[in-house]
């Protein structure tokens, strides 16, 4: 990648968090602008990422040194394909879910916090985007915790009481969490004297101290399990997620989560290059099993709930143990799979919870009893969720299906068959809780009075966004075979 | 073994224990903060540990000063962006103590979750 | 019970974590892994390479400046958590947080913080632009500077401080430190270099000593300017008065 | 692309054409429902033509070949005519329009639920039809699974809703472990699931006991389909509280989906060669036989006529099953016939039920005394097609289950004509029971009244009738002129032709 492409990665990370910085200011001169400007900066990111069609090598990476300094001394960006897609899906589903706060939020935020709220909602996407493409341990800790301090406030910005609880829960969860990266990366430089991935994969191989690199595998891990709400640390999520507001919802559910979930995979493979230096085996082990008990908790969780975001949440849980089901595997069809799922999932929960944030805009109601008939009155919302939700059943042609087909062919190809049934049955469990909804939205009719005759769907601006995205579920498995190929290539780069 | 040489490792690895249980145990929120201030102090400890040179100097020139001879910068720098990040954390940690406080009145976190049984 | 099986998890994970610390390299042997890999570089071509004698701030402001310049958004983002949690005190609406708090100072107190504010300012000021050749830098210099305004709010109340540091003037340097600091890795762009190149190959080698000094200056000051301003504003939130706005439901 | 195939868009067609309808219905004023429903039946009727179109071609030995995408190399989405898929494809696009014709005069026109989906479920199906490899069919057939759970639920009353829970039940369990299979069948056939001409799998490629838990997932998940018992739990609930035409379909065709599978699965993807050598096929064949023999038992025992043809049905989808599994020329050629002649017949009966059911209201066959007289033609036709599926001469029942026991008899296994012929005893016993009541019982026949006058009236409609009519005249026609070409024999003759050595 030659000319002046090769800054565009690192531009679509910093122009978010500028136009952040700018945001008080433009705020200053005209409240009502905040929300267009915020969504013209992430467009700007979005179209720069487009621009990058093509040139990423798929069987490659790009790196970029910033500041010009050579690793390991400064700090490199590594675009390779996968953390390219990842990027561009982030920057997608931000935009979308920045578009449609616009109307949504000033139901649930007061007047002056909405500013604050476009400022979180830009660093919490920058940086998720940084944290997907950097090649630098501790830069993606200073991510990490951008990430964190955001989503942090974001559930609590409406300043409801429960949602301050759930905040400070997610906080009291996280923030530890955070501290023992912190620490598993003093480790990881006490015997490596270096930062720098690609150098630290080296090096990995080559010292002595296994003790110390396995402790700072296992610690990095446990701590990144907290972020990802892998099963036994769950605690935090379904709080914290049912309660911020929806199109935060649909963020932290549909990326947070999914990309602290990646990172586990980025240091198990670009740092500890798990062939080489056989330090990973046992905590990758446990890794799974937890993720496979997370499968199956999250789902059986969520068919017993009655508030509607509560399910989505231990759907979240569910379809997290899914990605890591997927990457422990330590093939590429595995580790696709994944990769795929944090797209599909990210779509797919995030348009879930713009229909759940339709339902409380129009009729303020939560509980999934509540939505029976709704389709007479809100057809679009309910159409748009039965699409997402097909996609998170895993039924084809949605995306779904095709993560599930890579998560359980990988599963399978290395030999896991037990793994490969339990992420089928968490498909079962996933039908089970998504078609409940979607018979009581279509099928049986609700309380007298509790929805109009008449189509009163909520207003344009709000519904285009929940109807982009359930296309894309369909569009993403229908052509799936523009990434595919090229993802394959990637993750096999990213484990060889 | 090197635990006696190690030992500001093996401090720092009891400090951050002992925040750990701070944070695990303490019922009051503020003493959780505290808790978690003394998990990130334990391993800024940690790091700065690692970065030291047995009679090193400090690692800033024209003083005459061989470079040889002065401690780990590396270090230092990573803490001070650390540091920064613990302060934000705290900051936001403490202004969700003020809210919790005006909407519940408490500081017990066995009462807050008391009430979220009842509200539930 | 519950105290029971935490004390024993947490004791072996302290068990754990010193046996883990017993097999890593001697602390300060000028042999380890940490003191061989990449420091020696730092160390020995920092000055050149950087025009910054202290080698700290070599490597905060230039050969980790990413790092840094993610740093200065976290602490702007705290800012904007802090606000979106407390919400942002208002204009000519503040009552005097002191006088709430019942601790009335005497004339001594006050008159001594008014002397001294000012030199802790001036401190503060030679800590920002001292940072590339001694210890301090953009970031002690600003939390010293907050570290004032702290003292100043304690004693004098939160409607004086709030007229002398008024939101105007904060609210547009808040994000400074941000915006300096991308500005400046722009230009490295349009210099020919990389984002956050200082020594900009487009311009001649005779002028990078300078170039690279003003800029690592005005980056420390963007620094010191925003994490002062987001630390004061941090403070106004957290004492303006209660139940300034009740939550939505 | 397959060998000797012409690339060509042909395939596609058939499944884009049903979307015509589809679109009628979401475009269309609401003002016009009549012309909206004529629409549906439009884009079905083309569907058919395209599709008699291709016969001179298939039975000329061309294939086609349409690729829609390629996810990966060797995982493809892609369309393919070969003569079995052309097959199932005639059967289904021909049963499809006569339900989308009899839809419009039963069904109320105010749900146009029932016609998108019905619309929808075509396409799916002939997709299914003209799948070229076992991906692309898992694709088609998870959507027309789901795409026919509106069509069960239609009426919306508490029995619809209990039985269409327990179809979406059996269904997402069956898809879960035809998924399984598939990935199964993915990793141990080197990466391709293309339906191959000898069959895909081989001993050398992979463990027989891989080739075991292959086939039996596979069997296993087409099985709730196939109704294959004990996975038949849903069928006899689904086909009562379907409205008539929906359950002629369930029965006529989407039940077939299942057989055909099964049917792909030996013939394509495991081969007649290889089932021999793994020597697994009799465990089916016992299935089938049961549920052959208990599938009839129990119909015996209902009184519900929809209900009594349901587990009618699951007897006689067994046959192929059966016909496949005797893995013997003629017996292979009796099941593949049998999918269009059992189409044939059991579409007319649960017409037949539709039209007494919409003229007089009755579901119960105590309730039929003398309807033959209210209903001659109805009942005539209905007659027709149970004597057919006694296996009587001159019929298309006959004529499978002559080739079927033919085929057990080249397998060296009477037994299984034993097992066709208790299954005869049994369908005439609870078919002739309907037709005694229907017309040698009347309202007071026991005080010795009269018979009733035939009474043509309630038949007027047109658009309800033809499709009995036709098909009864076909199962007669069908059984006389076997070779006529276009008529089952000429087409799965080459299909059985073309899978054994």
């Amino acid at each position: 990648m030659s000319g002046v492409f090769r800054h565009f990665p690192v531009l679509m990370i910093t122009l978010p968090i500028a136009g952040a910085a700018l945001m008080p200011f433009v705020s200053y001169l005209r409240r009502e602008a905040v929300p267009w400007v915020s969504a013209l900066f992430l467009a700007v990111s979005g179209v720069l990422g487009l621009l990058l069609v093509g040139r990423i090598p798929p069987d490659g990476c790009v790196g970029y040194q910033l500041g010009g300094w050579e690793p390991p001394f400064g700090i490199e960006l590594k675009v390779d394909f996968a953390g390219y897609f990842l990027m561009m899906v982030v920057c997608g589903i931000s935009l979308l879910a920045l578009l449609y706060s616009r109307p949504y939020i000033a139901r649930e935020v007061r007047g002056g916090r909405i500013t604050a709220y476009y400022v979180l909602f830009l660093l919490l996407s920058a940086s998720m985007m940084g944290f997907v493409v950097t090649g630098d341990i501790f830069n993606l800790f200073v991510f990490m915790e951008i990430l964190a301090l955001s989503s942090y406030a974001l559930v609590a910005v409406t300043g409801n009481r429960n949602a301050v609880r759930a905040a400070f829960k997610y906080l009291l969860m996280g923030a530890p969490s955070s501290i023992m990266v912190l620490l598993g990366i003093g480790f990881l430089y006490s015997v490596t004297g270096t930062l720098n991935m690609a150098d630290l994969a080296a090096r990995v191989v080559e010292t002595g101290y296994r003790e110390v690199l396995i402790a700072s595998f296992a610690v990095l891990v446990l701590a990144f399990m907290v972020k990802a709400a892998i099963f036994p640390l769950h605690l935090w999520l379904p709080d914290a997620h049912s309660i911020a507001p929806s199109p935060m919802s649909a963020m932290l559910s549909g990326l947070v989560v999914a990309v602290s979930a990646f990172a586990i995979a980025r240091i198990a493979f670009s740092v500890f290059t798990v062939h080489a230096s056989g330090l990973t085996g046992t905590t990758m082990d446990a890794l799974a099993a937890a993720g496979a008990a997370a499968v199956l908790f999250g789902g059986i969780m969520a068919i017993y709930q009655r508030d509607f975001k509560m399910m989505i949440a231990y759907s979240t849980i569910s379809h997290m143990g899914y990605v890591v089901l997927g990457f422990t595997a330590l093939n590429p069809e595995g580790l696709t799979g994944a990769v795929y799922h944090v797209l599909d999932h990210g779509i797919a929960k995030a348009c879930l919870f713009l229909c759940a944030g339709n339902f409380i805009y129009r009729k303020g109601y939560r509980r999934i009893n509540q939505l029976r008939g709704a389709w007479r009155e809100m057809p679009w919302t309910c159409f748009a969720f039965a699409l997402a939700a097909w996609s998170v059943i895993g039924l084809p042609p949605s995306a779904g299906f095709i993560s599930k087909w890579y998560l359980v062919y990988g599963n399978v190809k290395a030999g896991r068959v037990p793994y490969a049934v339990i992420l089928l049955i968490g498909a079962i469990l996933a039908a089970v809780y998504c078609f409940r909804i979607i018979y009581y939205m279509f099928f049986q009719s609700g309380e007298e009075g509790a929805w109009r005759d008449q189509v009163m769907d909520v207003p344009v601006g709000m519904l285009a966004p929940t109807w982009i995205l359930s296309l894309a579920t369909l569009f993403f498995g229908v052509f799936s075979y523009f990434f595919l190929d090229s993802l394959l290539k990637a993750t096999a780069g990213l484990l060889s | 073994m090197n635990l006696w040489p190690n030992l500001h490792y093996a401090v720092a690895m009891v400090l951050f224990c002992i925040g750990l249980y701070t944070v695990i145990m303490r019922r009051n929120i503020i003493k959780k903060i505290i808790g978690l201030n003394i998990m990130e102090t334990s391993v800024f400890l940690f790091l700065i540990s690692i970065g030291y040179l047995e009679g090193g100097a400090a690692p800033v020139h024209g003083h005459g000063v061989d470079p040889s001879r002065m401690v780990n910068p590396l270090p230092q720098s990573l803490i001070l962006t650390a540091i920064v990040v613990a302060v934000s954390v705290t900051a936001l940690a403490l202004s969700l103590v003020i809210l919790l406080y005006r909407q519940f009145g408490t500081l017990d976190v066995s009462r807050l979750f008391r009430e979220e049984e009842e509200a539930g | 019970m519950k105290r029971l099986v935490s004390l024993f998890f947490i004791g072996a994970l302290a068990l754990l974590l010193l046996y883990v610390v017993s097999r890593m390299p001697p602390m300060g042997d000028p042999g380890n892994p940490t003191a061989t890999r990449v420091v020696p570089r730092y160390l020995e071509r920092a000055e050149e390479e950087t025009h910054a004698r202290n080698v700290v701030t070599g490597i905060i402001i230039n050969y980790r400046g990413f790092d840094t310049l993610g740093e200065v958004t976290v602490i702007y983002c705290a800012l904007a958590a802090v606000l979106a949690v407390l919400g942002r005190e208002k204009r000519g609406r503040i009552r005097d947080y002191v006088e709430l708090s019942g601790f009335p100072s005497s004339v001594i107190v006050r008159t001594m913080v008014a002397l001294v504010v000012p030199f802790i300012l001036l401190f503060s000021l030679y800590t920002i632009l001292h940072g590339e050749i001694s210890p301090g830098g953009g970031f002690q210099g600003g939390a010293v500077i907050g570290a004032s305004m702290i003292i100043f709010t304690t004693i004098y109340g939160l409607h004086l401080s709030s007229v002398k540091v008024s939101q105007g003037l904060r609210s547009p340097l808040e994000g400074s430190a941000v915006i300096t600091f991308f500005l400046v890795g722009v230009l490295g762009l349009f210099g020919g270099g990389n984002f956050l190149t200082y020594a900009w190959p487009k311009v001649s080698q005779a002028l990078h000593p300078a170039l690279v000094t003003w800029l690592t200056v005005l980056v420390e000051v963007g620094i010191g300017l925003g994490g002062a301003m987001v630390l004061v504003s941090i403070l106004f939130a957290m004492v303006r008065e209660e139940g300034a706005d009740e939550p939505l439901a | 692309m397959p060998e000797g195939a012409t690339r060509s868009v042909v395939p596609l067609i058939p499944v884009l054409l049903p979307w015509i309808s589809l679109v009628a219905i979401l475009l269309m004023p609401r003002k016009a429902p009549r012309l909206r429903l004529w629409l549906c039946f439009a884009g079905s009727a083309l569907t058919f033509l395209v599709v008699i179109l291709m016969l001179p071609g298939v039975l000329d030995g061309k294939t086609y070949y349409f690729k829609l995408a390629s996810i990966v190399e060797g995982l493809e989405i892609s369309l393919y005519v070969d003569t079995m898929g052309y097959y199932f494809a005639l059967v289904l696009a021909f049963m499809w329009m006569l339900a989308t014709l009899y839809s419009i005069s039963y069904i109320d026109h105010k749900h146009n639920r029932f016609f998108a989906f019905l619309a929808l479920c075509g396409s799916f199906l002939i997709g299914c039809a003209f799948s070229r490899n076992m991906f692309t069919y898992f694709i088609f057939y998870e959507m027309m699974t789901f795409g026919s759970y509106p069509l069960i639920i239609h009426e919306e009353t508490t029995m619809a809703r209990r039985a269409g829970y327990k179809y979406l039940v059996y269904a997402i369990a069956a898809g879960t472990v035809l998924f399984f299979a598939i990935i199964a069948n993915y990793f141990w056939g080197g990466g391709v699931l293309n339906f191959e001409k000898w069959g895909l799998l081989s001993l050398e490629a992979a463990s027989r006991a891989a080739l075991l838990t292959i086939f039996f997932t596979y069997i296993a998940g087409f099985g709730v389909k196939a109704a294959i018992m004990p996975l038949h739990g849903w069928v006899p609930d689904a086909h009562p509280a379907a409205p008539s035409p929906a359950s002629a379909l369930l029965s006529g065709v989407i039940l077939k989906a299942g057989a055909f599978g099964i049917m792909r699965v030996i013939f394509n993807l495991f081969g007649i060669g290889l089932m021999k050598e793994l020597g697994v096929h009799w465990i089916v064949a016992v299935f089938a036989c049961i549920t052959i023999v208990m599938a009839s038992v129990f119909a015996l025992t209902q009184d519900n006529l929809k209900r009594r043809l349901a587990y009618s049905s699951i007897g006689q989808v067994s046959y192929i099953i059966l016909g496949l599994a005797m893995v013997s020329q003629d017996g292979a050629l009796g099941g593949v016939m049998h999918l269009a002649h059992h189409a044939l017949m059991k579409a007319c009966l649960f017409l037949c039920a539709g039209v007494i059911l919409a003229k007089t209201g009755k579901k119960n066959i105590s309730e039929m005394r003398g309807i033959g007289y209210q209903l001659p033609v109805t009942m005539i036709c209905f007659s027709v097609c149970a004597l057919a599926m006694m296996g009587t001469p001159p019929s298309v029942g006959f004529i499978s289950k002559w080739l079927l026991g033919s085929g057990a008899m080249q397998a060296g296994l009477p037994v299984y004509v034993v097992i066709l012929l208790v299954s005869s005893l049994l369908n005439a016993a609870y078919f002739l029971p309907i037709i005694y009541t229907a017309f040698f019982r009347w309202e007071g026949d026991e005080e010795g009244a009269h018979h009733p006058k035939l009474d043509f009236s309630a038949e007027n409609d047109r658009l309800m009738m033809g499709p009995v009519v036709l098909l009864a005249l076909l199962v007669l026609v069908v059984g006389i002129w076997v070779t006529v070409p276009g008529f089952p024999y000429s087409l799965a003759s080459r299909v059985v032709n073309l899978v054994f050595p």
